[in-house]
C-alpha cells in the first residue's frame, strides 16, 4: 500500500482530534500546552504533505512559520505558567476561576 | 534544482513595509536605550513610543495620499497589499494606539509601566496588527496575528495581579487553540487551491465552480472559529469578559478596539468574497453569529455587577453589530464598519479611561472587582464633571444621538436597510434598546442614586493631566462627532470603494 | 338696538365677574347689589328689545369669529327674534326677582358673594343659550348653564349630598350633551353650517332618515337638560342647592332649555312628525310619571321639583305635536308661577330653619300670610284654574292633544292635571293649614323680609295675568316665526264640556287634597302598600341606576386598573424586560470562569460550524439517504 | 436675525445652560428665569414675525450636515409647529419661575434648559435625522429629572420611560432609513428632508409597512393604548416640573409627529389604518378614563386623563380632514396648557402636604379658596367645557372624525361623559366635604410664586377658548396644505375618496386673501 496524500491528511486530522480532546480534557496547564502543540504540529504534517502534493513550497513555508510561532507560543506560555505557579503553587486549571459571570 | 533567485529591488517595493518597520524599529530602539541606560522614567518611554507612532502615522498619511491617486499598492513579493482597507484599518490602529498609550501616565504607580519592555511589546503589537491588515497572504496574516497576540498576552500579564495572570493564561490558551483552528483552516484552503493568497484562492475556487463546496466549508468553518475567537463572537467570546476584568482598564480598552479592527479587516478579506459568490451557508452562519452575539452578550451585560465587565460584554455586542457589515457586503456597509469603529474607538477610549482614572491601587475589603457599579453611586454630587463625561460616553455607547456611535449605528442600519436586510436591521435596532438598559444602569448609579456615605470613595485618584486630556479629547470627539462624520464618511467610502469592497 | 342686545347679554357677565372679585372674601352687600342692578339693566334692555320685536323687527348681530377651520365657520352671533325675546324676558324677569330675593335669602350665608357670582354667570349662560344664532353658540350656553348648575347645586360643598347631586346633575347632563353634540355634527356634515337660518333652509332638502337622526339626537340633548325620563333623576337631587337656585335654574329657566331647543329647531321637527309623536308620548309619560312621584313625597322641594318635571312633560307634548307656540307659552307661564312657588317654599324653609318635611309644618298661614297667598296663587295657577296663567297655557296643551287626535295623550294629560292639582294642594294644605305641628318640633317660624315678598309680587301678578293679558299679543308675535296653529275644538259644545269638565275635575282634586291632608293624617296602611312604596322610592330608579350603572362602572374601573392595566398591559411590558434579564441571569453561568469550559465552548462552536457546514454541503445526499431508509418520505 | 431665529431658539437655552454651570447656586433661579424669559420673548417674536397667511414653512434654515448621507440641518416652522414651540418656551419659563425650593436647584434648572433645547428642536426640525436627534435627546434630561427628583419608585419609572420610548423610536429610525432608501431609489440621491419626502409617492404596501414602523415610535411617545403604561409611572414619580413638561410638551411630540410624518408621507396607509387606530383611540379614551376614575392618587388621575385626552387628539388627527386635524393640533396646545396647569396644581398641594392621595384631603375648598377656584377652572377646561381651550380642540376633533365614522365618533364622544366622571369625582374628593384631616386645617392658599405660573395659564385657557382664531387660523392654513398634499398623493381610490379635495376651497381662500 502506497502512502498517499489522504493518509497524511487522515493522520493530520487524527492528530488534530487528539489535540482537541486534550485541550478539552486536560486540567493540568502544562499538559494543555502539550495539546495545543499537538494541534499545531498536526497541521504541519498536512502542510508538508499538501505542499509536496501541489509541488509548491508555500505549504512548507507555512509549516516553518507555524513551527516558529509554536515555539514562541511555548516560550510565552511557559513564562506565564511559571509565574502562575510561583504565585499559587499550582497549575491546576480548576483553581483558576476567580473571574466568572 | 532551484531556480536562482532573481528579484529586483524595485519590484520588492520595500517601502510598503515602512509603517510596520517604523513600529518595529521603535520597539527595538526602546530596548536598546534601556540597554544603554536602565532605570529611565516611564514618561521618556511613553513619549518615545508616541514619536514612533507619529512617524508611523505620517507614513500612513503618505500612503493614503498615494492610494488616493494610484490605487492599491503591492510589494515585497506581492505579499504586502496596501489597499484602502489596509490604510483605513492602520489609521484606526495607530490612532487608537496613540490615544491609549498616554493612559500609562497615571498618577499612581503601576508595575508594568516602569518596564521598557512594556512599550516595546506595545509597539510590536501595533506592528503585528499592521501586518495583519496589509496583506492577503494567509501566512503573513498568521504571523501578524500571533505577533500581536503574544505581545498582548504578555502586556496583560505584566499588570502583575493574580487576576491579570489568570486572564493572560486564559487568553493565551484559547488563543493557542484559535491559532490551531486558523492553521487547520488555512491548510484546508491551501489543499483545495494550492495557494495561500486570498485573491488567488478566490480565483481558483470560482474557476472550479465551488465543486468541492463541502471541503471549502470545512476550511471556512475553521477560519470562522478562529476569527470568531478574535472578534469574540458567541460562543468563542468567553475569554473577553475575563480578560477585560483581569487587565488594567487602559489595556482592556485597547483590546476592545485596536486588535479587533485588524481582525475585522481580515474577516472582510476572507469571508466577503465567499458571501458574495453565493456561499449561502456562510451567509446564514454569519447571520446567526451576528444575531446571537449581539443579543446574548447584551443579555449577559444586563446582569453584570462590574462596570468593566459590563463594558466587556458591551464590546462583544458592538463587535457583533459591526459584523453585520460582512453579511450585507455592500460598500455602504463596509464603510459603515469603519465609521462605526472610528466612532466606537473614541467613545470606548473615553469610557475605559474614565474607569482607569477611578482605579484604586488595590481592592478594598469586601470588593470583588475594581469597578463595581456601587462605586459610582451619586458621582454627580461629588464629581459632576466626571459624571457628566462618563454619562456622555454611556449615552454614546447606547446610541443616543447626536453622540458618536449613533452615526455609525445610523449608517450601518441604513446599509442594512439598503441591502435588503430589514429584519436584521430591526434586530440590530432592538438590540440597541436592550443595550441601553445596562448603559443606563451606570447612569442611574451616577446620577440618580445618592452617594454611599460609608464608602468614602475617592474618585479620580489615578487621574493625571494626560489622562484628563485624553478623556476630554474623547468627550469632544463624542459630542461633536456630527461634524466629523461627513469628512470621515467621504474619506472612508472612497477608500473602501476603491479597494473593491 | 345692538347696544341693548349687548347690555342684555353682557350685563349679567359683568355682574358675575364683579361678584367673583369678592369671591373668597366675607359677605359684602355690594357683591349682591351690583349684579342685581346689572341684571335689572338687562331686564330693561330685554324689554326694549321686546318692544322692538313687537314692532315686527328682529336684531341679528355677529360679535366675532369663534371657530373657523376648513369649511367650518362658527361666529359668536346673536339673534333677538320672537322666540328668543320671549325667553329673554322670562329669564331676566325671573332672575331679577331671584337675585333680589337672594339678597335676603342668602343674608347669613358665608358664600354670599360667591353665590351672586354663580347666579349671574348662570343668567349670562342662559342668555347665550337663548340668544345664539347657531347651534354651537347654543351649546356654549347649554354647557354653561350646566356648569353653573353644578356650581350652584354643590354650593354648600361641605355637604356630601349636595356635591353628589351636583356631580350627578353634571354627568347626567353630559350624557345628553353627547347626543346633542352628535346632532350638531350631523347637522354640520349634512348642511355645511351651524347657523339656524342656513340649517333650517337646508334641512328640507335632506334625506328624511338623516333628519330623523338629527331630530333624535337633538332631542336626546334636550332630554338631559329638561330631565326627561330616563335622565330625570338628577332634577330631584338638584334640590340640594339653595332654594333661589331651584327657583331660577331648576324650575323656571335651565330645565326648559330642552323645550326651547325643540321649539327653536321647529323646522327640523316639522319634517319628522313621527319623532314629534315620540317626543309627545315621552312628554305625556313623564308628566304622569313625575306627578305620581309628587303625590307621596315628603320633601317640599322635591314635590315642587317633580311638579316641574311633570310640567316639562306637558311642554314636550305640545312641542312634539307641533304646537311650538303653545309649548313656549306654557314655558313662560310655568316659569312665573313655578318660580313663585319655589321662592315661597324658600320662605317657608327659612321660617322653618331649612326643614323640608311638610308633615312637620301645618298652620303656617297665620305666621306667613304673604307667602301663603303667593304660594296659593302659584298653586292655583299650576293647577290650571281659570283665569290664572296655567289655565290658558296648560289647558291649551290638552286641547292640542285632543285636536290632533291623540286621545291617549289627552287622557293621560287630563289625569295628570288632576294629580297636579292634588299634590299641589296637598302641599299647601300640609304647610299652611291644619294644626300647627311645627310647635312639636320646636320651630319658631317668621315671615321673610318685606322686600323679598315685594319682589315676589311681580311674579305673582304675572302668574295671575300672564295667560289672560298676554296670550293674544304673544300669539301674534311668536307666530311670525313659529308655525301658527289655532287649536280649537271644532264644536263649541265639546269645547265647553271639556273646559268645564277639566275645571271641575281639577277642582275636585283640590278639594280632595284639602280634605285628606288638612290634618296631616298619615295612613299607615296606605304607606306600607306597594304602590306607595314604589312611588315613594321613585320607582326604585335611583337604586336601579346605583346598582346597574354606578356600581358596575366603579367596579369595572377598579378591574381595569388593578387587573388589566397593572396585571396585563403593564405586566406584559415588564415581562418582556424581565425575560431578557432573567435569561441573562440564568445563562450567564455558562461563563463559569473555568478555562476548560471555555475551551469546550470553543470546540463546541467549531463542531457546530463543521456539522452545519457538512449538513449544508451534503443536504441533498442526506435527504436522498433519508428517503431510502425511510420509504414514503416522498421526493 | 430672522433668518436664524430658529437656531437661536434651539441653541440659546443650551448655551445658557452651559454658561449656567458657572453661576452661583443662590442666583441660579434668577438666571434661569431670565434665560427662559428671553427665550419666551424670542418665541413670541417668532409668532409675531410669522405670516399667518402663508401655509408653508417659514424661517427655513438649511445647512448640509452629512451631505454624503443626505442629512442636513434643516429647520422651519409652519402653523402646526409654531404654537407648540411657543408653548414649550412658555412652559419652561413658568416651570422655572414656579419651581419650589428643592435640593440641587441648579442641576434642575440647567437640565430644564437643556430639555428646552431638545423640545424646540423636535418641533423645528424638518430633517428626519435632526428630528430624531432631538427626539431621543429629550429623553435624557427627562430621565434625570424623573430619576433624580422623583418619588420612591423614581428609578424604575425613569428607566422604564427611557427604555420604552427608546425602543419604539429605534423602530421608527429603521422606518426613516427605509424612507430615505426609497427616496434614494427614486431619485438617486440621499435625503432625509421631510419636505423632499413629501414629494415621494409610495406604493400602498410599502406605505403600510413604513406606517407601522413610524407608528410604533410615535404611539409609545403619545402614549397610545396599549403602550401607555410607562406614563402613569413617569407622572406618578416625577417631580411637579417633570410632569408638567412631560404632559405639556413631550407627549405632543408623538401626536405632532403623526401630523408631520405619518399623514403626509403615507396617505393611503393612514386611510387603511384609520379604523384600527380609531379603535385604539377609543379604547384609550374610555378605558383610561375608567382607570383614571379608579385612582387613589390625584396625580395619577391627571396622568391617566392625559392618556384619555391624547386619544381624542389621535382621533382628530386620523379624521384626515381639515376640521379634525386642525382640531387635534389645537387640542395638543390646549391639552398642554390644561394638563400642565393641572400638574402644577397637584404640585401645589403636594408641596404642602407631601402626599397626593385623595383620601388625605377633602374640604380644601374652604381652606384654600383661590386654589380651589383655579383648580376648578382647570377641571372644567379639562372636561371640555365650551369657552375653555379644550373644547375647541375636542369639538373640532370629534366633528372631523364624524365625517369618517358615525359610530366611532359616538363611542369616542363618551369621552365627554367619562371625562366629567373622573374629574368631578376627583375634584369632589379633594375639595368638597368637611375638612376631616387636621393637617389640612391650616394649609396656606396659593402663594405669589405659584400664581405667577397659574394665572397666565388660566388666562390662556379661557382666552383661547373664547377667541381661538389667532392660533386656529395659522394651524388651519398649514393643515389645509397637508390635507391637499395627502389627497394629491393618495394612490388608492378609497384614500382619494376619504381625504377631501380642497382645491376649490383653497382657491376661494386665496381669493379672499387677495380681496382683503
Amino acid at each position: 500500500m502506497e502512502i498517499g496524500l489522504s493518509h497524511y491528511l487522515v493522520l493530520s486530522t487524527i492528530l488534530f482530534a487528539i489535540g482537541l480532546i486534550g485541550v478539552m480534557r486536560r486540567k493540568n496547564l502544562l499538559l494543555l500546552f502539550f495539546a495545543t502543540e499537538i494541534l499545531l504540529n498536526s497541521v504541519n504534517v498536512a502542510f508538508a504533505a499538501i505542499s509536496h502534493y501541489h509541488g509548491d513550497l508555500t505549504g512548507q513555508m507555512f509549516a516553518f512559520f507555524v513551527i516558529a510561532i509554536a515555539a514562541s507560543e511555548v516560550a510565552v506560555g511557559l513564562g506565564l505558567l511559571i509565574v502562575w505557579y510561583k504565585r499559587t503553587g499550582k497549575i491546576d486549571l480548576d483553581m483558576m476561576t476567580t473571574m466568572r459571570g | 534544482m532551484l531556480e536562482p533567485v532573481n528579484v529586483s529591488l524595485e519590484s520588492l517595493n520595500l517601502v510598503t513595509l515602512a509603517p510596520m518597520l517604523i513600529a518595529i524599529v521603535g520597539a527595538l530602539t526602546i530596548l536598546v536605550v534601556d540597554l544603554v541606560k536602565s532605570g529611565l522614567n516611564k514618561t521618556m518611554y511613553v513619549m518615545l513610543s508616541m514619536l514612533f507612532l507619529l512617524l508611523d502615522f505620517g507614513s500612513l498619511v503618505d500612503f493614503a495620499g498615494f492610494f488616493a491617486q494610484n490605487g492599491t499598492i503591492l510589494g515585497f513579493f506581492d505579499v504586502m497589499l496596501i489597499d484602502g482597507l489596509a490604510i483605513l484599518a492602520q489609521f484606526i490602529i495607530v490612532v487608537g494606539a496613540m490615544m491609549f498609550l498616554p493612559l500609562s501616565l497615571t498618577s499612581k504607580r503601576f508595575h508594568e509601566y516602569s518596564y521598557p519592555e512594556y512599550y516595546a511589546l506595545f509597539l510590536f503589537t501595533i506592528a503585528g496588527l499592521q501586518f495583519m491588515v496589509s496583506t492577503d497572504n494567509l501566512i503573513l496574516i498568521f504571523v501578524g496575528l500571533e505577533t500581536s497576540s503574544l505581545a498582548i498576552y504578555t502586556l496583560i500579564a505584566m499588570h502583575n495581579r493574580s487576576k491579570s495572570f489568570e486572564a493572560a493564561v486564559k487568553y493565551f490558551t484559547m488563543g493557542a487553540l484559535a491559532a490551531g483552528f486558523y492553521s487547520f483552516g488555512a491548510m484546508v484552503l491551501y489543499a483545495l487551491s494550492g495557494s495561500v493568497e486570498i485573491n488567488q484562492i478566490a480565483a481558483v475556487l470560482s474557476a472550479d465552480g465551488y465543486s468541492n463546496i463541502g471541503y471549502v466549508l470545512v476550511g471556512v468553518a475553521f477560519l470562522l472559529a478562529s476569527f470568531g475567537f478574535k472578534l469574540s463572537l458567541v460562543p468563542f467570546h468567553t475569554w473577553a469578559p475575563d480578560v477585560y476584568e483581569g487587565s488594567s482598564a487602559a489595556m482592556a480598552g485597547f483590546i476592545s478596539i485596536v486588535p479587533k479592527i485588524a481582525s475585522f479587516v481580515v474577516a472582510m478579506r476572507l469571508f466577503e468574497f465567499l458571501v458574495q459568490s453565493g456561499v449561502v451557508w456562510l451567509e446564514v452562519t454569519l447571520y446567526v453569529f451576528v444575531v446571537v452575539t449581539m443579543t446574548a452578550s447584551n443579555i449577559w451585560a444586563l446582569v453584570q455587577n462590574d462596570v468593566k465587565r459590563m463594558l466587556a460584554y458591551s464590546s462583544i455586542s458592538h463587535a457583533g453589530f459591526v459584523m453585520a457589515a460582512l453579511i450585507i457586503g455592500t460598500t455602504q456597509a463596509n464603510s459603515a464598519l469603519f465609521l462605526y469603529w472610528a466612532m466606537f474607538s473614541f467613545t470606548n477610549l473615553g469610557a475605559f479611561a474614565m474607569l482607569w482614572v477611578n482605579r484604586e491601587k488595590s481592592l478594598k475589603y469586601g470588593q470583588n472587582s475594581d469597578h463595581q457599579f456601587e462605586r459610582f453611586s451619586g458621582m454627580v454630587h461629588t464629581m459632576p464633571l466626571a459624571a457628566v463625561m462618563m454619562g456622555l460616553f454611556m449615552l454614546s455607547l447606547a446610541g443616543i444621538p447626536p453622540f458618536g456611535i449613533f452615526w455609525g449605528k445610523l449608517y450601518m442600519l441604513g446599509a442594512a436597510v439598503s441591502g435588503g436586510y430589514t429584519v436584521l436591521a430591526l434586530i440590530m435596532a432592538l438590540n440597541s434598546a436592550i443595550a441601553a438598559f445596562y448603559y443606563l444602569k451606570l447612569i442611574v448609579f451616577m446620577f440618580l442614586k445618592e452617594p454611599d456615605e460609608q464608602a468614602h470613595e475617592k474618585y479620580m485618584t489615578n487621574a493625571s493631566l494626560s489622562l484628563k486630556t485624553i478623556i476630554g479629547a474623547a468627550a469632544v470627539m463624542t459630542v461633536f462627532s456630527v461634524f466629523a462624520v461627513n469628512p470621515l464618511l467621504e474619506f472612508i467610502t472612497s477608500f473602501v470603494y476603491n479597494s473593491g469592497y | 338696538m345692538e347696544t341693548y342686545l349687548y347690555i342684555a347679554l353682557f350685563a349679567p357677565l359683568v355682574g358675575s365677574l364683579f361678584a367673583g372679585l369678592f369671591g373668597a372674601r366675607p359677605k359684602t352687600i355690594i357683591a349682591g347689589l351690583v349684579p342685581t342692578g346689572l341684571l335689572f339693566a338687562s331686564l330693561v334692555s330685554s324689554t326694549i328689545l321686546l318692544t322692538h320685536v313687537l314692532a315686527g323687527n328682529t336684531v341679528h348681530v355677529e360679535l366675532m369669529t369663534w371657530m373657523e377651520t376648513g369649511d367650518l365657520y362658527i361666529p359668536f352671533g346673536f339673534v333677538v327674534d320672537q322666540v328668543s325675546v320671549t325667553m329673554m324676558m322670562v329669564v331676566t324677569i325671573v332672575s331679577t326677582v331671584v337675585h333680589v330675593y337672594s339678597i335676603g335669602y342668602m343674608d347669613h350665608d358665608k358664600g354670599f358673594n360667591r353665590f351672586f357670582s354663580y347666579l349671574s354667570a348662570f343668567v349670562f349662560s342662559m342668555m347665550v343659550l337663548v340668544m345664539s344664532d347657531n347651534f354651537a353658540g347654543l351649546f356654549i350656553g347649554w354647557e354653561g348653564v350646566g356648569l353653573c348648575s353644578w356650581l350652584l347645586i354643590g354650593f354648600w360643598y361641605h355637604k356630601e349630598s349636595a356635591t353628589w347631586a351636583a356631580n350627578e346633575a353634571f354627568i347626567m347632563n353630559r350624557i345628553a350633551d353627547l347626543g346633542m353634540l352628535i346632532g350638531i355634527f350631523l347637522i354640520y356634515w349634512n348642511t355645511g353650517s351651524l347657523q339656524y337660518d342656513q340649517v333650517f333652509a337646508a334641512v328640507a332638502g335632506l334625506e328624511i332618515s338623516t333628519v330623523v337622526w338629527i331630530g333624535i339626537f337633538l332631542f336626546i340633548g334636550a332630554m338631559g337638560k329638561s330631565a326627561q325620563f330616563p335622565l330625570h333623576t338628577w332634577l330631584a337631587d338638584a334640590m340640594e342647592g339653595p332654594t333661589p337656585v331651584s327657583a331660577l335654574i331648576h324650575a323656571a329657566t335651565m330645565v326648559t332649555a330642552g323645550v326651547y331647543l325643540v321649539v327653536r329647531a321647529n323646522p327640523i321637527y316639522d319634517i319628522i312628525p313621527e319623532v314629534g309623536t315620540v317626543i309627545a308620548s315621552l312628554g305625556a309619560f313623564v308628566a304622569m310619571f313625575a306627578a305620581s312621584m309628587a303625590l307621596v313625597n315628603r320633601d317640599m322641594k322635591r314635590i315642587i321639583a317633580y311638579s316641574t318635571l311633570s310640567q316639562l312633560g306637558y311642554m314636550f307634548v305640545a312641542a312634539g305635536l307641533g304646537a311650538y307656540w303653545v309649548a313656549l307659552f306654557h314655558l313662560m307661564a310655568h316659569a312665573f308661577f313655578k318660580a313663585l312657588l319655589f321662592l315661597g317654599a324658600g320662605n317657608v324653609m327659612h321660617a322653618m330653619s331649612d326643614e323640608l318635611d311638610p308633615f312637620k309644618m301645618g298652620g303656617l298661614s297665620k305666621k306667613m300670610k304673604g307667602t301663603f297667598i303667593m304660594m296659593t296663587v302659584a298653586s292655583v295657577a299650576l293647577a290650571g284654574i281659570y283665569p290664572l296663567a296655567g289655565f290658558f297655557s296648560k289647558d291649551m296643551i290638552l286641547e292640542v292633544a285632543f285636536v290632533e287626535h291623540h286621545y291617549i295623550l289627552y287622557t293621560v294629560l287630563l289625569l295628570t292635571a288632576g294629580l297636579t292639582a292634588f299634590y299641589s294642594f296637598r302641599l299647601i294644605a300640609l304647610i299652611f293649614h291644619g294644626e300647627e305641628r311645627y310647635k312639636l318640633f320646636g320651630f319658631d317660624p317668621h315671615e321673610a323680609y318685606k322686600y323679598m315678598l315685594w319682589f315676589m309680587a311681580p311674579l305673582a301678578v304675572l302668574a295671575v295675568i300672564a295667560g289672560m293679558m298676554f296670550k293674544g299679543t304673544y300669539y301674534d308675535m311668536v307666530t311670525q316665526l313659529l308655525p301658527a296653529g289655532e287649536y280649537h275644538v271644532h264644536s263649541a259644545f265639546t269645547y265647553w264640556v271639556m273646559t268645564i269638565g277639566t275645571q271641575i275635575f281639577v277642582g275636585l282634586a283640590i278639594v280632595y287634597a284639602y280634605r285628606k291632608y288638612e290634618n296631616a293624617k298619615i295612613d299607615k296602611k296606605v304607606e306600607s302598600g306597594f304602590f306607595y312604596q314604589l312611588l315613594f322610592n321613585q320607582y326604585y330608579i335611583p337604586q336601579f341606576y346605583e346598582e346597574f350603572f354606578v356600581k358596575p362602572y366603579r367596579d369595572l374601573s377598579m378591574i381595569f386598573w388593578k387587573h388589566i392595566d397593572l396585571k396585563v398591559v403593564d405586566a406584559t411590558v415588564d415581562m418582556i424586560g424581565n425575560t431578557f434579564y432573567k435569561t441573562g441571569k440564568e445563562t450567564h453561568v455558562m461563563q463559569n470562569g473555568n478555562l476548560s469550559t471555555m475551551l469546550r465552548w470553543m470546540v463546541a462552536g467549531l463542531v457546530f460550524l463543521l456539522v452545519s457546514a457538512i449538513v449544508f454541503a451534503k443536504a441533498n445526499d442526506i435527504f436522498a439517504y433519508m428517503v431510502t431508509i425511510v420509504p414514503g418520505l416522498g421526493a | 436675525m430672522l433668518d436664524n431665529i430658529l437656531s437661536i431658539l434651539i441653541f440659546f437655552p443650551a448655551l445658557a445652560a452651559m454658561f449656567g454651570f458657572v453661576v452661583a447656586k443662590d442666583s441660579i433661579r434668577a438666571y434661569g428665569v431670565t434665560v427662559a424669559a428671553i427665550e419666551f420673548a424670542l418665541s413670541l417674536f417668532l409668532w409675531y414675525a410669522y405670516d399667518p397667511a402663508v401655509s408653508g414653512m417659514q424661517f427655513m434654515e438649511s445647512l448640509p450636515l452629512i451631505p454624503a448621507f443626505g442629512i442636513s440641518y434643516l429647520l422651519g416652522v409652519d402653523g402646526i409647529s409654531l404654537f407648540i414651540i411657543v408653548l414649550a418656551a412658555f412652559f419652561t419659563l413658568i416651570g422655572i419661575a414656579s419651581l419650589p425650593d428643592m435640593k440641587r436647584m441648579k442641576d434642575m434648572i440647567l437640565t430644564l434648559l437643556f430639555l428646552q433645547m431638545t423640545m424646540i428642536g423636535v418641533f423645528a426640525a424638518l430633517d428626519a435625522i435632526v428630528f430624531y436627534v432631538f427626539w431621543e435627546l429629550s429623553l435624557v434630561p427627562m430621565l434625570y429629572i424623573i430619576g433624580a427628583w422623583g418619588g420612591p419608585l423614581r428609578i424604575y419609572a425613569s428607566v422604564k420611560f427611557f427604555l420604552y420610548t427608546f425602543t419604539g423610536s429605534l423602530v421608527m429610525l429603521v422606518g426613516m432609513l427605509f424612507m430615505a432608501y426609497f427616496y434614494h431609489q427614486a431619485t438617486g440621491t440621499w435625503s432625509f428632508s421631510i419636505l423632499e419626502w413629501y414629494r415621494l409617492i409610495l406604493p400602498e404596501n410599502i406605505q403600510l409597512w413604513l406606517f407601522v414602523a413610524f407608528f410604533l415610535g410615535f404611539a409609545i411617545k403619545v402614549p397610545m393604548f396599549p403602550f401607555h403604561t410607562w406614563l402613569p409611572y413617569a407622572h406618578g414619580q416625577a417631580p411637579t416640573i417633570g410632569s408638567v413638561i412631560l404632559a405639556a410638551i413631550l407627549l405632543k411630540m408623538g401626536t405632532y409627529a403623526f401630523v408631520r410624518f405619518s399623514l403626509p408621507l403615507f396617505p393611503d396607509a393612514s386611510v387603511f389604518f384609520m379604523m384600527p387606530i380609531a379603535v385604539l383611540a377609543i379604547i384609550m379614551i374610555i378605558y383610561t378614563a375608567m382607570v383614571a376614575y379608579a385612582q387613589e392618587d390625584i396625580k395619577q388621575v391627571v396622568a391617566y386623563s392625559s392618556v384619555s385626552h391624547m386619544g381624542v387628539i389621535i382621533l382628530g388627527t386620523f379624521a384626515l380632514n381639515v376640521e379634525g386635524i386642525s382640531g387635534s393640533v389645537f387640542l395638543m396646545i390646549a391639552h398642554g396648557v390644561v394638563s400642565g396647569a393641572l400638574f402644577l396644581l397637584v404640585g401645589v398641594i403636594y408641596e404642602r402636604r407631601h402626599t397626593k392621595m385623595m383620601s388625605e384631603f377633602g374640604g380644601l375648598a374652604s381652606v384654600m379658596p383661590h386654589y380651589a377656584t383655579i383648580f376648578g377652572v382647570m377641571v372644567m377646561a379639562s372636561v371640555g367645557l365650551p369657552l375653555t381651550i379644550n373644547f375647541v380642540g375636542e369639538f373640532l376633533s370629534l366633528l372631523g372624525f364624524y365625517q369618517q365614522s358615525h359610530m366611532m365618533t359616538l363611542l369616542a364622544g363618551i369621552a365627554i361623559i367619562v371625562g366629567a366622571i373622573y374629574m368631578l369625582a376627583a375634584f369632589k374628593k379633594v375639595f368638597f366635604g368637611e375638612v376631616t384631616n387636621e393637617k389640612n386645617r391650616n394649609l396656606p392658599d396659593v402663594n405669589k410664586r405659584e400664581l405667577v405660573a397659574l394665572i397666565p395659564l388660566v388666562i390662556i385657557a379661557i382666552w383661547l377658548g373664547v377667541y381661538p382664531k389667532p392660533v386656529l387660523g395659522p394651524i388651519n392654513n398649514s393643515v389645509e396644505s397637508i390635507v391637499q398634499l395627502m389627497h394629491e398623493k393618495a394612490v388608492t381610490e378609497e384614500a382619494k375618496a376619504r381625504i377631501p379635495d380642497l382645491t376649490s376651497t383653497i382657491v376661494i381662500n386665496e381669493a379672499k386673501e387677495e380681496t382683503k
